[in-house]
């Protein structure tokens, strides 16, 4: 069985590395102790009454991405950064006293196979809670099966929106939280007035693009001069270059995702149109994503989101090195990773309210929970289980960074059954 | 070509007449251009054995091809009992009575000599009627039956692919004999075949001719002359003499082009 | 959709929309000419020609990443490198493939496809394991990026002219090679008969080794060239297949002017369609054209008519 | 010496076509073992759920078998069929959980939640039949073999063979995916049709439930294996067999070949729907991802690590290769795919007939002595060079 601690310190690389090691090796020699070593929690009868995997010293947290398959290059920046909050949280004395012990699932790619590891970490496993999934398939592949075992989820993925589960707490961005400050920018900062969309053709950039339309038609009262979707894994993007070229919008929205977005860029770039002169504005390019699209051919290029790794605060310096000393100088930290990262740590923070593991409990002590240590900055949980957050523009730099450009001035508040962009 | 010269037919008559089993008039298929077949016409009776021979690439065997419907005419009829199969499929064309062997053995290596046969048993042909076909005391009477006049009673049980080359050849005609076709085509029935089988051939083809047509492609000239009633000798794809062996071996024109080189 | 624009826009568009078919003839006949002659000329239904291209397009990435940490001053020029050692790696493996794989298979074509898929799953995992899951971005010269501007509003892509080139010189030496060369009268020898080619003194075993492998270098060549254009990672390669074999398909598998006249007729489709339509909807409409098509006359545009 | 030769050659050819030798009772009386015995009393609810899940792949390499090994027809488009049939169920189970009750918060109640989301304020009118179980019923499988009858019969008619037709299914698969990601507020989209709860009112998410939907997708499975054991046994079975080898031969017998090849790969098309309405039953959820180009080509693995001649052997084969993904995938997830590559390639090179050519080869015939040796007939019976050994 892959569990959590054999792929954790095959990745570590530092000293931390050792302590870890030496953490986790200690966790069952201490249930042999009195219990004085992390004494510090509660009774365990009283912090878990649901039969959840909680020891006198353990809890079980659940991890579940892709390893394998086409979505192990996307998840694995998730995945990585909900290892390190867990061992930070572990090194600062777990959760009520108990350290978080991870078991960790391969989706590999497979929805079924999402559902049945999600299955088996609930039924099994008894996991507290599971952080994980990245694509909406996956997530909606599972979401039956967490509702069913009254499990709970923390999904750290940006997403088109409605959906609202009891069982899931969604640490991403829904898509007006994303989408309507970016396009508030560019339309106040860059006169963006005429609009052209470029999406992948599946639920999340129709979707996106959607609330998009109707934000620019009824609230900007601009303009969309073209909407194209291409199937996934489409390369050829000269005819809608083209098309661009031809209606001259002001600003290419696009959200097209995967191998496909390699090459609109690569293709884009060489067409001739010049970034710095023609507004794009994506919500699909994280600094994971430029590693393979190449900082040259998007630099300029405005991307929205609400976390980019060259955020200027202490949290996020402190996430940024302790993430690099994790994983590797070379790593680099986009959207979701840093989403991700907050799972472990809300989750810690609902138990410590709530005083107990319980999953309704856990929930009902979740909403307008704050948690100011956040890399992005400061965060709440809202009522309907998403985050309020702030929104950035950042502009892409050839080497691969963002430059900040805009930064919401307030948290914004989400929405996933928007009125009026249905 | 001129009809006047078929024994046993009416001049003038309409070729179209039941009295031929038979009818191939004005023939022609090209491949690119190339007219493998010319503008040919022979008509054959009831009963008579009648061998085509000429030089490779003749088109011999593409007139073979063309009566079966492998290969699509581009201009000609063909008319079998005054039915016209060039527009027939191959299926259509076997079920009608047409039954052909091919040049180099073609049998079921996977199959048993038994399940070859039964397999070629004429009943059913439709998907629905193999699905239900019952293996019943008439198949296997017919099967044995065939079996002993192939010389292959013993070898029932065997999977074909271990047959002996002869044998092969054996099973395939007894694969078109257990279909009983009034128009039996075989392509060099006795190519490659050693002394002693050849004259067991000669032996069986003798057997099953009774009753039928027969339209055998040769090269052995002896084999030919033991067995033919007539000869139709083709040349470029054209018919270049007709008629007896014996005439046919005095034509000059053949002579010419085929048996004196 | 027209009524807004002036004429000198559209006529600038539509000069521009036909630089883009052009463009996608010449990527979908450098993607296809490789397999055109693997599986047009040998039967062999090779799966694994997307991981033969990718496998170019990393020789690539390798290569700009030596240039410019050891020789930064041969920068602009490491990109014809690049393709010649594309072909090389390519080939060499696909020569590999052919003696440990491909050999023994010449009898049963469909196996072929479920071993080469097979290799393709080992390719894409060794390609995983030894550059990582993520997709690698290839710097390119500068001279490579950018646009041509021919007049005021036609600007025509540096990078699209360069694959046309590739393809032109590739089309043109393949032709010279099958049809001109003794190479190629063997290798067309050994297609029509290979045991009367064998009698004849030619090594038939020889003579597919090499055919196989230079099908597999022209892949190579062909993801080398794709770097500047598509995405280079572990799974890529699998992005191609379908349309790659629908083009050697549709062309009429055994010939090349086959194979170029199918990649063009597809590629103006699909590139006419995109414009007007969605490319979703294009996508579609371009792929059932073609299934139908192979539906009615399964031999392909252009096929000789023998004698069976 | 001539009557003794023939009655010999009779008696045995009396009874050369039994339904099932008695190697064959004895393997399906073993997996009838296993499936409905062994595994459920050895696994707990969840792993049984899982071989479940395997054994609706099943159904799809018992179809290849058919429609592949014996009719020489490879498709590499078997998700279109197992997808249509997983997507014909979703689309009743999906109406049955979308009561007006349930949607009431939506804009259009009553209507599945993906089509409210895109507008769509009326149900499509390909969507109806589906609110009736016995409709559905029928539909899963008919959907599915009218899609196969369309695209075999334009081919074969046209005598498009081998690889071209392996090709031209691959694309099909290809095409069908895109227009399911593409049609999403008809479909589901990419994310397909989830969160499935009731068939007929009764919860098919309990455990329970999963329990008697494993044994009736077990019988199914018995079912379809016995059809296609009689279609095997019938004489349409050994015209497949002798089509694959020569074609022009069974043609120039009076066959009409295309019609016997659009029917072995319909029958493939209805085997691989019941799997794929069984799947989705099981896994409770219907997407794009089984209908593409990857899973059709590993469900033709499953079928050639079984042995592409064995019905049997299909069942196996499905059930080895998902058991060593599941588990070897969990341990070793880099090495899984150096493994299935590896085994794509061994099986084409070195086990061209699979798990039943090396039982064939190496167990069978021990057993085949065993249990004629209790029934001791004379062994001089069987003549030399006897079928299938």
């Amino acid at each position: 069985m892959a569990d959590g601690d054999h792929d954790l310190n095959r990745g570590l690389r530092s000293p931390l590395r050792r302590k870890l090691l030496m953490g986790l090796a200690a966790a069952p020699a201490l249930s042999l102790l009195p219990r004085n070593a992390f004494a510090a929690g509660p009774a365990t009868s009283a912090v878990s009454t649901t039969g959840l995997a909680v020891t006198d010293t353990e809890v079980t947290c659940g991890i579940l991405h892709s390893i394998t398959g086409t979505m192990a290059i996307s998840e694995t920046g998730a995945q990585q950064a909900e290892k390190l909050a867990i061992a930070q949280i572990n090194e600062a004395g777990g959760i009520l006293g108990r350290k978080i012990k991870i078991i960790q699932e391969d989706g590999a790619s497979d929805w079924p196979t999402f559902a049945e590891k999600a299955k088996k970490l609930l039924v099994n496993d008894k996991c507290a809670a599971v952080m994980g999934c990245w694509t909406s398939a996956s997530r909606k592949a599972v979401l039956p099966v967490f509702e069913q075992y009254n499990g709970l989820l923390y999904y750290p993925t940006f997403y088109e929106g409605l959906e609202q589960s009891k069982n899931v707490f969604y640490t991403g961005q829904e898509a007006t939280q994303q989408i309507l400050a970016g396009l508030d920018w560019v339309h106040k900062e860059k006169g963006g007035d005429t609009f052209f969309f470029v999406g992948s053709d599946y639920i999340w950039p129709r979707t996106s693009n959607k609330i998009a339309r109707k934000h620019v038609e009824n609230v900007l009262k601009g303009k969309v001069v073209g909407e194209e979707y291409f199937p996934l894994g489409h390369t050829q993007f000269n005819s809608v270059i083209n098309k661009i070229k031809l209606t001259k919008p002001k600003v290419i929205f696009t959200d097209v995702v995967g191998g496909s977005n390699v090459a609109f860029y690569k293709q884009l770039k060489a067409s001739g149109i010049d970034l710095s002169k023609q507004v794009l504005l994506t919500i699909s390019v994280t600094e994971d994503e430029i590693d393979g699209i190449g900082g040259d051919n998007i630099a300029g290029a405005y991307s929205c989101m609400k976390y980019f790794q060259s955020i200027e605060n202490d949290n996020n310096k402190k996430f940024v090195a302790d993430f690099k000393k994790m994983w590797g100088e070379k790593t680099v930290i986009g959207d979701v990773t840093q989403a991700a990262y907050l799972g472990p740590y809300l989750w810690k923070m609902a138990c410590e309210k709530a005083g107990s593991f319980d999953v309704d409990k856990v929930v009902a002590a979740s909403p307008d929970l704050e948690f100011k240590g956040a890399p992005e900055g400061y965060v709440r949980i809202d009522p309907n289980h998403h985050l309020w957050s702030k929104t950035r523009v950042g502009k892409a730099k050839p080497d691969g960074q963002f430059e900040i450009v805009y930064t919401s001035p307030e948290l914004i508040k989400p929405d996933p059954f928007p009125k009026g962009y249905q | 070509m001129n009809a006047a010269i078929l024994p046993g037919s009416v001049i003038g008559a309409n070729p179209n007449a039941p009295e031929y089993l038979l009818a191939v008039d004005a023939l022609t298929v090209s491949f690119d251009g190339f007219k493998a077949v010319n503008d040919v016409s022979f008509y054959v009776d009831p009963n008579e054995i009648r061998v085509i021979i000429g030089p490779n690439g003749a088109g011999k065997t593409t007139v073979l091809d063309l009566i079966c419907g492998r290969t699509r005419a581009s201009a000609g009829s063909i008319k079998y009992k005054g039915q016209e199969l060039t527009k027939l499929t191959e299926s259509a064309i076997v079920q009608a009575g047409v039954g052909r062997k091919f040049q180099t053995p073609s049998i079921y290596d996977d199959l048993t000599v038994f399940e070859n046969l039964e397999i070629s048993f004429p009943r059913g042909r439709s998907v629905f009627g193999a699905l239900t076909f019952k293996r019943d005391a008439e198949v296997r009477d017919r099967i044995h039956e065939i079996a002993e006049t192939i010389f292959l009673k013993d070898q029932l049980l065997e999977r074909a692919e271990f047959l002996s080359h002869g044998q092969k050849q054996w099973l395939e005609i007894g694969m078109l004999l257990i279909q009983d076709p009034e128009l039996l085509m075989l392509d060099e029935p006795v190519a490659g075949m050693s002394v002693g089988e050849r004259i067991k051939t000669a032996e069986l083809l003798n057997q099953i001719i009774v009753g039928r047509s027969v339209l055998v492609i040769e090269h052995d000239m002896k084999f030919v002359e033991d067995i033919a009633h007539r000869v139709t000798v083709l040349h470029q794809g054209k018919v270049l003499s007709e008629g007896s062996m014996e005439r046919v071996k005095n034509d000059p024109k053949v002579i010419e082009v085929y048996l004196g080189h | 959709m027209f009524g807004d624009y002036s004429l000198g826009d559209l006529g600038a568009i539509f000069a521009m929309q036909g630089f883009a078919g052009l463009i996608l003839f010449s990527v979908y006949v450098l993607m296809a000419l490789g397999l055109a002659i693997i599986f047009g000329q040998m039967g062999v239904i090779n799966m694994a020609h997307g991981e033969f291209m990718i496998l170019g397009a990393y020789m690539t990435y390798l290569c700009s990443t030596f240039f410019q940490s050891y020789l930064p001053a041969l920068f602009p020029g490491y990109f014809f490198l690049a393709m010649v050692l594309a072909f090389c790696a390519s080939g060499a493996l696909g020569m590999l493939v052919e003696l440990a794989l491909i050999r023994h298979l010449y009898k049963r074509p469909l196996d072929t496809l479920l071993a080469t898929w097979g290799l393709s799953l080992i390719l894409q995992q060794a390609y995983r394991s030894i550059f990582g899951a993520r997709e690698v971005g290839v710097e390119l010269p500068t001279w490579l990026i950018g646009s041509v501007q021919v007049t005021e509003s036609i600007e025509i892509p540096i990078n699209g002219l360069f694959v046309m080139a590739v393809t032109t010189l590739i089309t043109v030496g393949v032709a010279l090679l099958i049809y001109r060369s003794r190479f190629g009268q063997q290798v067309r020898a050994v297609m029509a008969n290979r045991p009367m080619a064998g009698a004849v003194g030619i090594d038939t075993e020889k003579v597919d080794r090499y055919t196989f492998g230079l099908g597999c270098g022209i892949a190579g060549v062909a993801g080398s060239a794709f770097t500047m254009i598509g995405s280079t990672g572990p799974t890529s390669g699998q992005l191609y297949i379908v349309d790659t074999f629908l083009i050697v398909v549709f062309g009429g598998a055994a010939s090349l002017l086959g194979t170029i006249a199918s990649a063009f007729s597809i590629s103006q489709t699909q590139s006419t369609l995109e414009f007007f339509l969605s490319g979703s909807m294009a996508k579609v409409l371009t792929l059932l054209a073609v299934v139908g098509i192979l539906m009615l006359r399964p031999q392909g545009l252009f096929t000789l008519k023998v004698r069976r | 010496m001539k009557n003794p030769v023939q009655t010999l050659t009779k008696s045995v050819t009396v009874n050369d076509n039994p339904f099932m030798k008695p190697i064959e009772w004895l393997s399906l009386a073993l997996l009838a073992l296993v499936l409905l015995v062994v595994l459920p009393s050895l696994l707990d609810a969840f792993r049984l759920n899982l071989v479940g899940k395997y054994l609706t792949y099943a159904f799809v390499a018992l179809g290849l078998v058919i429609c592949w090994g014996y009719a020489g027809i490879l498709s590499l488009g078997q998700g279109c069929f197992f997808g249509l049939g997983g997507y014909c169920m979703a689309m009743y189970l999906k109406l049955e959980a979308s009561s007006v009750a349930n949607t009431k918060i939506q804009s259009t109640p009553g209507i599945p939640d993906f089509m409210d989301w895109n507008q769509i304020t009326e149900l499509p009118w390909f969507w109806k039949p589906f609110q009736s179980l016995p409709l559905t019923l029928i539909l899963v499988v008919a959907v599915p073999v009218l899609f196969a009858f369309a695209i075999s019969a334009a081919m074969f008619k046209r005598r498009v063979g081998g690889t071209y037709f392996a090709i031209i299914t691959q694309a099909i698969a290809a095409i069908l995916t895109i227009l399911i990601v593409g049609q999403q507020g008809y479909t589901g989209g990419i994310n397909g049709i989830t969160d499935l709860r009731t068939l007929h009112g009764w919860d098919i998410r309990t455990d329970s439930a999963h329990t008697i939907l494993y044994f009736v997708n077990g019988g199914l499975l018995l079912g379809c294996i016995l059809i296609a054991q009689f279609v095997k046994k019938s004489k349409l079975g050994r015209i497949l067999v002798a089509m694959r080898d020569k074609e022009d031969r069974v043609r120039f017998s009076g066959y009409s070949v295309a019609g016997f090849k659009v029917f072995a790969f319909c029958l493939a098309a209805a085997f691989a729907a019941i799997g794929g309405a069984m799947f989705t039953l099981q896994v409770g959820f219907m997407s794009p991802s089984f209908v593409g180009i990857v899973p059709s080509i590993e469900m033709v693995i499953y079928a050639a690590v079984g042995g592409r001649m064995s019905l049997f052997g299909a069942v196996w084969g499905t059930l080895l290769v998902n058991w060593a993904k599941t588990s070897f995938s969990e341990s070793f997830p880099d090495l899984w795919l150096f493994g299935l590559g590896a085994l794509f390639i061994a099986v084409v090179l070195a086990f061209p007939n699979g798990l039943a050519g090396i039982w064939r080869e190496h167990i069978e015939p021990r057993l085949t002595r065993r249990v004629k040796g209790l029934r001791a007939p004379p062994p001089a019976i069987v003549p030399h060079g006897a079928p299938a050994e």
